[in-house]
């Protein structure tokens, strides 16, 4: 492109219509954002100034803290099962389907759940996990007794499985991907080197797949940690706090109690955050070339 | 048909120079070269002359015309790019047509000079197929004629035999050669191969690290290269290069190597000590089939390279470097095996040892 | 070692719409121990018949024999056969020891003498002080010398070569060709090589199999095809510039013999008369003569030069001679610029004829 | 066929029930009467195990439940386009100009994050906002909103097909004499061709599917198919047909998208590589 040259203003003018959009929205929630970081709204009062006062709330909050430590389960443990089952369903394809067009339909089927909506996922786990839902229909066919699948102890297990069969394809698709990626001769000369199976997967699989495993990995925890419909949808937060991960907090902050000074104070925290995973994640992302 | 100027030209690319003060002279309606190895900065000079990329210093004359801020179409320039920069989505009619349609000319007329380029380059049965389906020597004329068609003053040519298969590229060179002379207009060839600027060039600006190093016709270069750069890169084969000496006592000079001693006879300006001494294969010949030379030597067969109709004979003289004598014959030979070679002193080329810039031919010290 | 035998073996790819012949019904002998080159154009099918060898592929028609046993439907693992590809195939996380140990430790081979082996591979292929390196930060050429340590080790029965030059800059490529001649020599080992180059198939093979469009045209050592190509392909393939072919008919004039051509072209071929007589005498002819063999300054024939190149010791000139083009190439000692009108001959001994149709020799 | 094989064939049909079941069960609830929605052991096979009925969606067409959709549509399309014109600028900018000013690796990054915002952070400012300039609950407060959280997946999906046009091809257009727009037009689009199609697919389908926004920013008066979901388990007894087909009727356009794009859909997820 001929850089440099009279129409060097010509990057900008790119930018400018995405940049104005953006920010005309975006500038405005980060000013209210650090604004009401130090004030309260009594209800029918003008704003007072509270100094430090929401942040030393938020850290003395303890039903903060149980929400931190559900999200680490719910969205940790749910990432690692989802990348595990994802890599096992996308290699047992590639080494067990060799028609490529059948594999390819197959794949295609997999993917269905994560193109649909949180809230129709939600509408589908709700009827499964609802105390007179399916799953228990079909235990007591079997003649076992009723599965407590929303109670107290497993609403948060049941919203994590919810979400493993949602979002497994994400990373069955990233791995399937970058597997197909690898040139046949790597897999040839392994072959005529008369390699095991598992120093194959070692030398050959692995080296090319781990970038998709990671970038799988941070993508599914962002979403995780971010997504609430499906705490909106099955469970509201219920029973109790049980199925209250931060998200759901700031969200039953905002809306709920009408706690406009905290839930700003727990909005700017919780941005910080997502905004640090997402640097990670860039530059897993870069690097993968 | 503008003579092309190009004065203290330099283009940095994050702070380090590509073009690298660049000062010549492009004669009108001539067949030019800009030759050197990868990254020497002879595509980004070639992207500066086409309006493609601005410097960040100099300037660029057509004809006397400061055409530096101008792009491609207001210079009259046509480019062919190395990797042919077919439109995918358009059939190579398309694809030649696409400077006319920019021009917005009627189409029968459009018509009228695809069809002509594309007879004159033989590709008028391959007009209505997609890039994807032709082959690469037919691509490579599509996008010959789509730099054609427009009649720009100057053609650039970005290395446009690099991808083509071997024996396709040497009639293609033919070809070059043959459209310049019928359409009389400045083509100017970059490329990185010496034996495409040798047989294609008439005058040849030699490239390294963004400079040029040497200007001058293709017998000027292979005669006085200036440097030992230069003296190997430019040659069907590289220049055997190797240490030598100049040894003076009491007034008798002469040339002294590891294994023979030439004596001198005004080699008043050669400074004593060291000095690099340059020999081209195709000087040299075997003895078996030439017969003896003036300065004859011994040497042992590394590997006999049979180049279609020539061999390329690598010895070891005992020179430190190995030797590569070109014989005119397949000739095959034992790794091992003893030959005699030698070559006449008028074909040395004596370089300096400090600035490797050449001090002297064989005939100058002999004449 | 191993003998390879190829029996008509055929491979079709795609389906019944888009139908390729890559490999077309190509019978050919390996001899155990040689150095046999696979040359000729992309796409003409080589690269199929290597794989085929190597049992990454799998005929449609035809047997493969190893030593007398058919081992078509061998898996690649089962033929101990090793092979290095156009670009250096790695395993990219391990180090370069590793490489080329990991074949050796696959058969459980004791630490001590994977050892001693990779350093004497190494030795011999000039990578030893590579060996601690990951290969991803290597350059392409001490790469495709570890692809080669690796073929190596692994002491196979036959070693395959898939244009394994191509990627090395010349210096490399120079030093990789010696490497491999010796290797060749020193092992006894049976090579095949496939490349485009002539360069390299002339320079290192005994024997080379020119193929076009997946057929073998000859196969030949090096000098049988310069001096007598099989047909007007190999004329045109093997040397550089490759055969001049000139198409011509063949005219009987008061008891002598003429080539001519519409536009004037006629050279005098009686001295060839009897043996054309036997042979039919055919109507029209495809005169095949070297460039090297076209003799400038005197001769019955008269050429327009148009092009001048110098190529070294040597200048290449094209011709137009009457109605047909031709080049030839000559010691620089013959002055001639373009547009200059010369006269020139042919050497009578080197010049070939070919069945127009089929492009044959006839003589 | 090892028993390896085997063992493995068995697991991916368990995956394949697994991931298909729950959503067969969905779409013949949304056939089935209120009656026969659970049972034990629980109908699924239509014809044999029950009667199947459009009651279901009878009941939706003749509500307001309907309209829902057809916000979710509206809204949907009219916030894909525009942030898919101004998407592709901006994604233009990122892959030939990366070292100008706005379009360098950093504003890229920044982006980047705007797409990975976590939404209930940014509702509550963007739902005060929106009351500020007295546009709570309206068409052009939600298109507005979807169109911001959209741009950044337009940008990084373009600009990934668009490093996919060798820069010699837009050399050659430069060469030809094609100004800017010409180029875009007549080189960009084109080649772009389907990458770009599928893009907007799947930012459509992005938008298709919110659910958050389109609770709050709007709800009332504007509502779309997945904010009226919760309003269907308001009374004391969830008529689970209807919610089925709610969710059956919302599972269509994934659905055809899937089919559609299904050539695209791993080099979209790539970010277009």
């Amino acid at each position: 492109m001929p850089s440099g040259s009279k129409s060097s203003r010509l990057p900008i003018f790119l930018q400018l219509p995405a940049t104005v959009v953006i920010w005309s929205l975006v500038g405005y929630v980060l000013l209210w954002l650090i604004f009401t970081l130090f004030h309260r709204y009594p209800p029918g009062k003008p704003p007072e100034f509270v100094g430090l006062g929401n942040i030393v709330a938020m850290l003395q909050d303890m039903r903060l803290y149980g929400a931190v430590l559900r999200t680490v389960y719910y969205a940790g443990l749910g990432t690692l099962i989802e990348v595990l089952l994802g890599m096992a369903v996308a290699l047992a394809l590639v080494n067990l389907i060799k028609n490529e067009k059948i594999r390819f339909a197959v794949l295609i089927l997999f993917l269905l759940p994560m193109c649909l909506a949180e809230a129709v996922a939600s509408v589908i786990w709700l009827m499964l996990a609802t105390p007179e839902g399916y799953l228990n229909c079909f235990l007591r066919a079997l003649g076992m007794k009723a599965f407590p699948w929303l109670s107290a102890r497993w609403a948060l297990t049941t919203l994590m499985i919810a979400d493993i069969w949602q979002w497994t394809p994400l990373p069955l698709l990233l791995i399937y991907a970058a597997r197909s990626s690898i040139p046949v001769e790597a897999y040839e000369v392994a072959e005529l080197d008369r390699l095991s199976p598992w120093t194959t997967f070692r030398v050959v699989t692995w080296p090319y797949i781990k970038y998709a495993v990671v970038v799988a990995a941070l993508l599914r925890l962002i979403f995780m940690y971010i997504t609430i419909d499906k705490f909106i949808l099955i469970t509201y937060g219920g029973p109790g706090f049980a199925s209250e991960i931060i998200g759901f907090y700031v969200f039953v902050q905002s809306f709920g109690y009408r706690n406009i000074g905290y839930a700003a104070t727990l909005s700017f925290a919780t941005l910080i955050v997502a905004a640090i995973i997402t640097y990670f994640f860039w530059n897993a992302f870069k690097r993968r070339e | 048909m503008p003579e092309i100027k190009v004065e203290n030209v330099s283009k940095l690319i994050e702070g380090k120079p590509i073009v690298n003060n660049v000062s010549m002279e492009i004669p009108d309606k001539s067949f030019f070269c800009i030759l050197g190895p990868p990254r020497s900065g002879k595509t980004m000079l070639m992207r500066l002359i086409a309006g493609l990329e601005m410097p960040d210093k100099g300037r660029i004359l057509f004809d006397g015309e400061d055409v530096t801020a101008l792009g491609p179409v207001e210079r009259r320039v046509a480019i062919a790019f190395q990797d042919f920069a077919l439109y995918p989505h358009l059939t190579a009619f398309d694809n030649i047509a696409s400077p006319l349609k920019a021009m917005k000319l009627p189409k029968d007329e459009i018509r009228r000079k695809v069809l002509e380029v594309a007879r004159y380059l033989k590709i008028e049965h391959r007009l209505t197929h997609y890039p994807s389906e032709l082959s690469g020597g037919e691509k490579q004329r599509v996008a010959i004629a789509r730099a054609l068609v427009k009649d720009a003053e100057v053609i650039l040519l970005d290395e446009p035999l690099v991808r083509l298969d071997y024996k396709i590229r040497e009639d293609m060179r033919a070809e070059l050669y043959k459209i310049q002379k019928e359409i009389g207009k400045n083509v100017i060839l970059i490329t990185g191969d010496p034996f495409e600027a040798m047989s294609l060039g008439e005058r040849i600006a030699v490239m390294n690290e963004g400079r040029i190093v040497q200007l001058g016709t293709m017998e000027d270069i292979y005669e006085r290269p200036v440097n030992v750069f230069v003296g190997r890169y430019f040659g069907v084969v590289e220049m055997n290069i190797f240490d030598g000496e100049i040894v003076k006592m009491n007034d008798v000079a002469s040339l002294r190597t590891k294994i023979f001693e030439i004596p001198l006879k005004n080699a008043r300006n050669l400074p004593e000590g060291s000095v690099k001494i340059g020999l081209r294969p195709e000087h040299m010949s075997v003895l078996e089939l030439a017969g003896k030379r003036e300065v004859n030597f011994r040497g042992k067969i590394v590997l006999t390279e049979v180049v279609g109709s020539d061999t390329i004979v690598h010895i070891d003289a005992g020179l430190g470097e190995l030797l590569r004598v070109s014989v005119p014959a397949i000739y095959r030979r034992q790794i091992g095996e003893e030959i005699d070679v030698g070559f006449d002193i008028e074909n040395l080329y004596i370089f300096s040892s400090k600035d490797e810039k050449l001090l002297a031919r064989g005939g100058d010290l002999i004449g | 070692m191993v003998r390879i035998f190829l029996d008509h073996v055929t491979k079709i790819f795609g389906d019944k719409k888009k139908r390729v012949v890559a490999v077309d019904d190509v019978t050919l002998d390996i001899p155990d121990g040689a150095f046999v080159g696979l040359l000729g154009p992309s796409g003409c099918g080589k690269t199929t018949t290597l794989r085929i060898i190597a049992g990454l592929e799998t005929p449609t028609k035809g047997r493969v024999y190893f030593n007398e046993e058919d081992v078509t439907d061998w898996e690649p693992r089962k033929r101990n056969v090793a092979m290095v590809f156009q670009f250096p195939v790695l395993y990219p996380t391990i180090t370069v020891y590793e490489n080329i140990a990991l074949p050796l430790k696959a058969a459980k081979e004791p630490e001590a003498e994977v050892r001693k082996k990779v350093k004497e591979i190494a030795e011999l292929v000039g990578i030893t002080e590579f060996l601690g390196e990951k290969p991803v930060r290597l350059d392409v050429n001490v790469r495709q010398k570890v692809a080669l340590a690796k073929a190596l080790i692994r002491d196979p029965s036959v070693f395959i070569l898939d244009e394994p030059l191509t990627v090395l800059d010349p210096k490399a490529r120079i030093e990789l060709r010696t490497k491999l001649k010796e290797i060749q020599l020193g092992l006894k080992k049976t090579m095949i090589y496939v490349t485009h180059d002539q360069t390299e198939a002339l320079t290192l093979a005994e024997k080379i199999a020119v193929m076009n469009a997946g057929k073998i045209l000859q196969y030949d050592t090096p000098e049988a095809l310069y001096n007598n190509p099989a047909n007007t392909f190999v004329g045109w393939f093997i040397g550089n510039p490759g055969m001049n072919l000139i198409e011509c008919n063949v005219v009987e004039e008061n008891d002598k013999l003429y080539l001519s051509t519409e536009g004037g072209f006629r050279y005098d071929i009686s001295f060839i008369a009897d043996e054309l007589k036997k042979l039919g005498l055919p109507k029209n002819v495809v005169l095949g003569i070297r460039p090297e063999f076209v003799e400038i300054g005197s001769g019955p024939l008269e050429a327009k030069c148009v092009h001048v190149e110098y190529a070294g010791n040597r200048i290449i000139l094209h011709l137009e001679s009457y109605d047909r083009t031709l080049k030839a190439k000559t010691p620089i000692t013959v002055k001639a610029k373009p547009g200059d009108t010369l006269r020139i001959d042919f050497v009578k001994e080197k010049i070939k004829l070919f069945d127009p149709k089929t492009g044959n020799a006839i003589l | 066929m090892s028993w390896k094989k085997i063992l493995g064939f068995i697991g991916l049909a368990i995956y394949g029930v697994w991931t298909l079941g729950p959503y067969y069960l969905t779409v013949i609830t949304s056939f089935k009467k209120l009656t026969d929605v659970f049972s034990i052991p629980p109908k699924i096979i239509p014809y044999a195990d029950f009667v199947p009925t459009l009651e279901a969606y009878q009941r939706i067409f003749s509500t307001r439940a309907a309209w829902t959709f057809v916000t979710s549509l509206i809204v949907a399309t009219i916030a894909t386009i525009i942030a898919i014109i101004v998407g592709l600028l901006a994604a233009y900018g990122f892959s030939r100009f990366s070292n100008a000013p706005m379009n360098d690796e950093r504003s890229f990054f920044i982006l980047l994050t705007l797409r990975m915002l976590p939404p209930f952070a940014v509702v509550l400012p963007i739902v005060t906002y929106w009351v500020f300039m007295g546009l709570i609950d309206t068409y052009f407060a939600l298109i507005w909103t979807y169109t911001i959280f959209s741009i950044p997946l337009a940008v990084w999906l373009i600009k990934g097909f668009i490093d996919e046009i060798p820069r010699s091809v837009e050399d050659a257009a430069v060469a030809d004499g094609y100004g800017f727009g010409a180029r875009f037009r007549k080189i960009i689009i084109p080649l772009l061709g389907a990458g770009l199609a599928a893009t907007v697919a799947l930012v459509w389908l992005f938008l298709w599917n919110e659910f958050l926004f389109a609770l709050k920013v709007a709800g009332g008066k504007v509502i779309t198919y997945t904010a009226y979901l919760p309003q269907l388990r308001l009374g004391q007894r969830t008529l689970w047909n209807v919610y089925a087909a709610m969710g059956t009727l919302g599972s269509i356009p994934p659905l055809i998208i899937l089919a559609a794009f299904r050539r695209y859909i791993i080099r979209l997820y790539l970010g277009g590589r």
